[in-house]
């Protein structure tokens, strides 16, 4: 058991926060959350200067233009980034965390080719669609059916909670090549590009009152064959690849930013007068704890990832990212339930920012497995306990 | 003792629902919450007075109906549980105190300040003419309306679209008739029953919302509603709401202290609580702007802030032992 | 909606507070907890003490010999000896609240002068062999068998969590009379003499340390058929009668107590300086609350028994039973927790009686239906959601 | 940075887990819970001293192991495990500071005061010599150990039927010789972690021992680890064990005062409440005194109140923020 960085590990943090602190001042201004296209430019113009950097895909294989680096650096390159204040992944998040990966592992040289360097140099955005209105929780539900026409599949269906839509290049998409076949059995991976006829995108606002999220109706729109990654109807195996690349550190950057508005709701406490209320106070200190315990998580589970690779194995975290979404997503609710308090009337009130971050956190105990589905994943796939009912 | 519902209370309870459901049904609601509609429904507001609403209490030789608190409790819960917007209690509080709050052409609303504080949150400050105010500073309980006119106030972006919320100084609103004969206490005590019944009206909303779901929405080749976690969230929402509901009825018969610190408290509970368990029986759709159960939590967030809130709550209750 | 009692309500309750406080006092010292025969006679004496002055069997049905009284004015009773001090049920509960009533509603009139009159003038003790350790909450799959033999029935199997066990004259019974019928089809429901050859009594430890429970074991007990209350096989019928006869009224007098404990805890907590952690006092603040709104809540539900016999049904809570089972477990629990924080280093001290009450409190949440098989009873009976996963 | 157990830490701790099987298992501790043992069972006391417990962490040259704090919470949270008895943690950190604590000849207990209190309550005070007090009222952070005998005591009955425990005055054990080179608040941040650990796998027994009867105990028909509710609640056991694990390894690692008290808090909780849900889900056979669930609660219990307890954790950790 070690907490304390190797000389390697520390020369990499010390070169990157040098970097942060020579890059970050000369960043243009953010741009308008309610303004897409500025939002693609500055996401994509970060990636590039991630990308002249060597810091790209950081945790991709290197024979796929990454980094190479282990869950201990990207770990460090998140947590970093994440002090700086420096810029979300944003636009970037599915190429380099879900379509990229998945496409490093199971495309084909000439699909590697194609799609993986205009992620890592910032130059296209892709977007997700896997999740779909009557599918929910139960994701192998899926209805988009794809039949295949010639060199084409023709794909017609409803995608929803796709983020990014209006302004992605490419979609990586679930369909369902087989009817007949058993549920997990009759899925493919596609790239989809969103400019092809039949493709249209609806923005869904959520009860935050933001439209950060898209609808994708998609009406026999072509897609070409080539464009299948993995095998036909072998998708359901390839999106599992994609959906367990992170290694432990899929939380990394918001745990690190929960800490720091923890510091600020004390300061804020202590300047309006909340603090003197014992109850508030100490449950400020219980989240301390809480925090401090999900950073402590994080780097246990990056290191049991670290190990697996090491063993030859994958470095999917297993146990260790039901667990800790468990635990992160009900803590996050509390910590900006308390902030709603240290706020008092301000609670009310969506033009503070952590009323906004209260809301949007009510999605996390649904969003990516909701916590009934994650406790019935910890209690079968970890504790053994039989399935059914 | 015959704890009960009279056949009277309870045809008055469906009337006012099946009054709700006509004139202010999903449509509406979703009108108020869009702000597709008028930011102030007047009519809707005088066709809730003629029904009563707020002259329920006032003796018939007034103009009233002459029926007491339990049957207010029974029409602000069916208030709440279709988030009928408005200042609805502090202008039925003002009913034969205020000209024109009983008939409904007066809109009269609170400025609750919390112990200690000199800044109140108001709800419908721009459709309002009046404002009660329930000071209890000296202990003698004086009740003022000053006229919302002019008075400074900073708006907030009001996280329930269907209640705008301004800011209000004390020193702003510190004039005004005080009102003979009206005892603010007892004010405080019907104000804290009647929001408590709005808040429980909301909490049976969501269950019936989230167990209407549960039996239709499917997932894993069953209704969600088949599986244990499911199920047994549903059967906690109602454990809070029969509970809430028992402490609103009982504090709106005895009107005491420490029955009417209850029902506000649990009432607060049940109606986030509930809301939030709706919100994830739902899953996604519920995060939606779509479906309505983000404006049962969002009402209920700021009424479990209009005083008393948690904090006076529990201390008031603790003091009591 | 009215709390306030009727002109014959209030003439009862003076009535019983007036003969109370004259009753009480003459009562003899309290037995030792371990003394068993003690304990019997105490608590047989009270019930001779009640029959005297009329005040037996109350709820009683009047052609049981009972007093026919309604829900409230049973609950008038059982808030008023609560309040007073009076002696508990004790060894008298399984008769006067379970086997009694199964009798008066099911037995024969033979049955009826049998058994009824001994139980309300304190003369007879009956105790219950319902649960099985095999059966736990699936009460249905017990296991312990009837083989009919002449006018006899021979008993073999065990019983467990049996009150009373070491001095009661009767057992109400509920044993297998047909292996091959559905679970809940071949039950009976039989009277057994406690002195009967083949009954073993062995005391059962619980956690908190002490024998309140027994097994019973039984090894080809003779039961003569006569002693069958209803039809062979339908005794899972008779049995849900006698379940369910409390009218709402099953909490009251803990309800009371535990509204006293509160009292007292604040009482504690303002002496040794524990109110001063508003942590703790707003916990009390909460507690008041809690407990205010299940007084409520069980008047509420006999509001609701006393419409339902009014309209001509069995009284039975229905709904309420459940609802405020499993709120009251819960608040009993958080009850005696707070205790535990009052009392500070004396949590730790069995001799403290809230440290004692703080045990038993554990097995509020399983016995007589675990929490888990009442949120299954609310959702699946009072709001309709489906059976089954 | 690599958190994981190195081989040597995992061969120790297997070590440790096999020893206790073998010394302290199932009838051993039954033994210890019902009284039929003796009251202080001083050959398991020198059987785990000359497995190293308490000399971990002295260097080789002084007769110790020269292993650090990582390595004692991994054997404390065996001991925690198996509910071993004893004053463990005290006479651990007593091991170089009170001759004999080291070799097991002379048992060592604590007497901690928490925050303005002037008793504490004391484990095993008849089998112990010496009794570790860290103080720190002056800043200066003394470290004495008075002799244990002729301290007048109140006994209590203890809730934990393994665990005697007294009620010691301040006063009564004022002298006793000052440690030099000892530094309290070290030795209590230590003391915190370890009994962190000792909490920590009691947690993590509670949650095997559910599992297993979940996996076995059938009930309608199938075992009732197939419904979600009990399913769920193992989960949430998993959850709280597996973060306190990642607080408890680190606080062991870095000795932080805040990673120090988050263990303690953390892992308080875990014992606690996964001893309570493992009872939950054994049903009845949980209640009684033959199932080991109530003796993982009661110490449980014991170790939670072995100061720092949870409001000095909090306001510490608020402190801290």
């Amino acid at each position: 058991m070690d907490l304390s960085g190797t000389a390697e590990e520390d020369a990499f943090r010390h070169g990157l926060r040098a970097w942060l602190s020579e890059t970050l001042p000369k960043l243009p201004p953010r741009p308008d959350p309610l303004d897409w296209p500025g939002r693609r430019a500055y996401d994509l113009g970060w990636q590039r200067a991630l990308y002249d950097a060597g810091y790209a895909g950081l945790h991709w294989p290197a024979d796929a233009g990454g980094g190479g680096a282990t869950p201990t650096q990207h770990l460090i390159f998140l947590e970093e980034t994440e002090r700086a204040g420096a810029p979300y992944v944003g636009a970037n998040f599915v190429g380099l965390l879900h379509a990229g990966p998945t496409i490093a592992a199971e495309g084909t040289a000439e699909q590697r080719r194609r799609w993986l360097p205009p992620v890592l140099r910032g130059e296209e955005v892709w977007c997700q669609g896997f999740s779909e209105p009557e599918a929910g929780s139960d994701l192998a539900a899926l209805r988009t059916r794809a039949v295949r026409d010639g060199d084409a599949y023709v794909v017609t269906g409803t995608k929803i909670w796709t983020s990014h839509a209006e302004v992605a290049d490419w979609c990586e998409l679930l369909v369902r090549t087989d009817p007949d076949a058993p549920r997990h059995r009759g899925i493919s991976w596609l790239a989809m590009p969103m400019d092809a006829p039949g493709v249209t995108v609806r923005p869904l606002r959520t009860l935050a009152g933001s439209t950060e999220f898209a609808e994708v109706f998609l009406d026999e729109v072509r897609v070409p064959v080539a464009n299948r990654v993995g095998a036909e109807n072998d998708g359901w195996r390839v999106t599992m690849v994609t959906l367990s690349f992170e290694r432990g550190t899929a939380f990394v950057g918001e745990v690190v930013a929960c800490r720091r508005v923890l510091g600020e709701l004390a300061r804020t406490a202590r300047a309006n007068g909340t603090w003197d209320d014992a109850v508030l106070r100490r449950r400020l200190g219980r989240l301390n704890a809480e925090f401090t315990a999900l950073w402590r998580l994080t780097q246990w589970n990056v290191g049991q990832a670290e190990g697996d690779l090491a063993a030859g194995g994958t470095g999917v975290p297993g146990v260790g990212g039901s667990v800790f979404k468990l635990r992160y997503s009900h803590a996050r609710q509390e910590l900006f339930d308390t902030a709603a308090d240290v706020l008092g009337p301000g609670a009310l009130d969506t033009g503070e920012e952590w009323t906004a971050d209260r809301l949007s956190s009510l999605s996390y105990t649904i969003a990516a497995g909701t916590s009934q589905i994650q406790r019935n994943i910890v209690a079968e796939r970890v504790l053994g306990l039989p399935k059914g009912r | 003792m015959d704890f009960r519902l009279t056949d009277e209370q309870t045809a008055l309870r469906d009337g006012m629902r099946a009054l709700l459901e006509g004139r202010f049904g999903r449509e509406g609601l979703r009108r108020a919450a869009d702000g597709t509609g008028p930011p102030w429904d007047a009519p809707l507001w005088k066709e809730l007075a003629e029904a009563g609403l707020f002259a329920l209490r006032l003796p018939e030789e007034e103009g009233g109906v002459g029926l007491g608190l339990p049957e207010a409790a029974l029409l602000f819960e069916e208030a709440g549980r279709a988030l009928v917007p408005g200042p609805l209690v502090a202008t039925h509080l003002a009913a034969g105190l205020v000209p024109g709050a009983a008939e409904g052409t007066c809109v009269v609303t609170e400025a609750g300040f919390p112990p200690g504080e000199r800044t109140a949150l108001v709800a419908h400050l721009p459709a309002a003419h009046r404002l009660l105010r329930l000071d209890d500073e000296d202990g003698a309980g004086t009740v003022r309306a000053p006229h919302t006119t002019g008075v400074a106030a900073g708006p907030l972006r009001s996280v329930d679209p269907a209640t705008p919320l301004h800011r209000v100084d004390a020193d702003a609103v510190a004039d005004g008739p005080v009102l003979d004969g009206a005892d603010a206490r007892r004010l405080r005590r019907e104000a804290a029953v009647l929001t408590a019944a709005q808040q429980l009206g909301s909490a049976g909303r969501t269950v019936e919302t989230a167990v209407e779901h549960a039996r239709h929405r499917e997932q894993f080749g069953s209704p969600v509603g088949a599986f244990q976690a499911v199920k047994h969230l549903c059967a906690e929402m109602l454990v809070r709401l029969e509970t809430a509901r028992a402490a609103v009825y009982a504090a709106a018969v005895t009107g005491t202290e420490s029955d009417c610190a209850t029902a506000k408290l649990l009432a607060d509970e049940a109606a986030v609580r509930n809301a939030r368990d709706c919100l994830q029986v739902h899953g996604g759709m519920g995060f939606t702007w779509e479906a309505d159960v983000h404006l049962h939590l969002k009402r209920a967030w700021v009424l479990e802030r209009v005083p008393p809130a948690r904090e006076e709550l529990e201390e008031r209750l603790a003091a009591a032992l």
